[in-house]
């Protein structure tokens, strides 16, 4: 299914782009970033260290291990720094 | 519940104003104001980032969880986003309670929750580039705090 | 240090503005303000009374010790005295630090000093009399957790 | 020795005054609380439960067995209720 992925932040600036549509099957946001991760060295170097990765599925906060089931939008971005 | 995020500059004085203006049942209101720190008088210009769709949802959760918790007549939540100058607000929060226990504990936990819940990402630019602030351990804790 | 003991009304929000806009080096500033409560809509005025050479005098040491304990770059008190309207400000207590749980701390280690610490008596005036408000053991329980 | 006794509050209220002068040689605020209360009944209604009552030396706050020495002003009222 397509889906539209999102980054911000540094994940953003390596990546080069804010969002992009992709075509996947991916059972889960990590099984997602296996994917992108062939898709250029930028989106290497953006996944090259999942841990310090933040996700939210359709706007909401979860885990890299949810399943993404019908998930519409996904983003990817550092651990936030508001406040 | 008074929401609000945006790219222009705010006075935190005059929000403190409103909000205590139409308190009717409160007798303590508590304010939270942050600041860009300029600590080296390097800074030009603070920028942040957030995440449209989101930023409203996740405040609203945040401050619907304060008011789940604690007896509170109202909260204000107020972020900005874009470029903030030196030693200018970026955010406030207020809550109002007829207990001062209950005022200051709530805005503190929005104050805890907001800075490592709601997405917002700071990028600080001075003469010689550009930094993304990065996040501690000691807010994770700071959250961990008030979940016992 | 800002002491102010005053019988005239004061504006939260200007007091606000003022005590921000003068901050240089914080990154973090907290404020409270006590409003006179009226939960059955029957208080006529609250009036305070307070020990006019004492007060400012043991504001300025709870102050002080607050500036002992948290790094703070700023801290004001001002509290009124005479008669007070309901719902209208009674007292307001400002804090500014580099860090925000330095401002949260102080800001309600001054409310509990201030509370039991500080020369002010409440009489609330209601269309039937008037009554003395009376301490809480739980305003002296506030206090002595500060001393843990 | 001659001192200033003020009096705040519910105490001000049942002594009918705030502030008198008195001829004392009292050792402690509790000796001289009970000297005062033979001054009048009001005096004694207002020092009748003195568990109730807090003292300042000088404008400064102590215990009522605390050593008077040179005082020159002593206040007795209520516990207080700011903020």
């Amino acid at each position: 299914m397509k889906r539209d992925v999102l980054y911000f932040a540094w994940v953003r600036e390596r990546i080069g782009v804010g969002r992009e549509t992709v075509e996947s099957d991916a059972h889960t946001a990590a099984d997602l970033i296996a994917e992108l991760t062939q898709r250029s060295d930028q989106h290497a170097a953006a996944f090259a260290d999942i841990t310090a990765l933040r996700v939210a599925y359709d706007q909401e906060l979860t885990t890299l291990d949810a399943t993404l089931g019908d998930t519409r939008e996904v983003a990817f971005f550092p651990p936030m720094t508001g406040g | 519940m008074d929401i609000r995020v945006q790219a222009a500059p705010f006075d935190p004085g005059a929000i403190l104003t409103e909000f205590t203006a139409r308190q009717t049942a409160a007798g303590a209101v508590v304010s939270f104001t942050g600041l860009t720190r300029d600590l080296d008088g390097t800074l030009t210009a603070l920028e942040i980032e957030h995440y449209p769709g989101m930023t409203e949802t996740a405040l609203r959760s945040i401050a619907q969880e304060a008011l789940n918790r604690w007896n509170l007549s109202d909260i204000l939540v107020l972020h900005r986003y874009g470029a903030i100058a030196p030693q200018a607000p970026i955010m406030m929060v207020a809550t109002a309670s007829p207990h001062r226990k209950a005022a200051f504990e709530a805005a503190d936990f929005l104050m805890d929750y907001l800075k490592s819940r709601a997405p917002f990402w700071k990028k600080e630019r001075t003469a010689s580039g550009a930094t993304w602030v990065a996040a501690t351990d000691a807010d994770e804790a700071a959250l961990n705090a008030w979940k016992s």
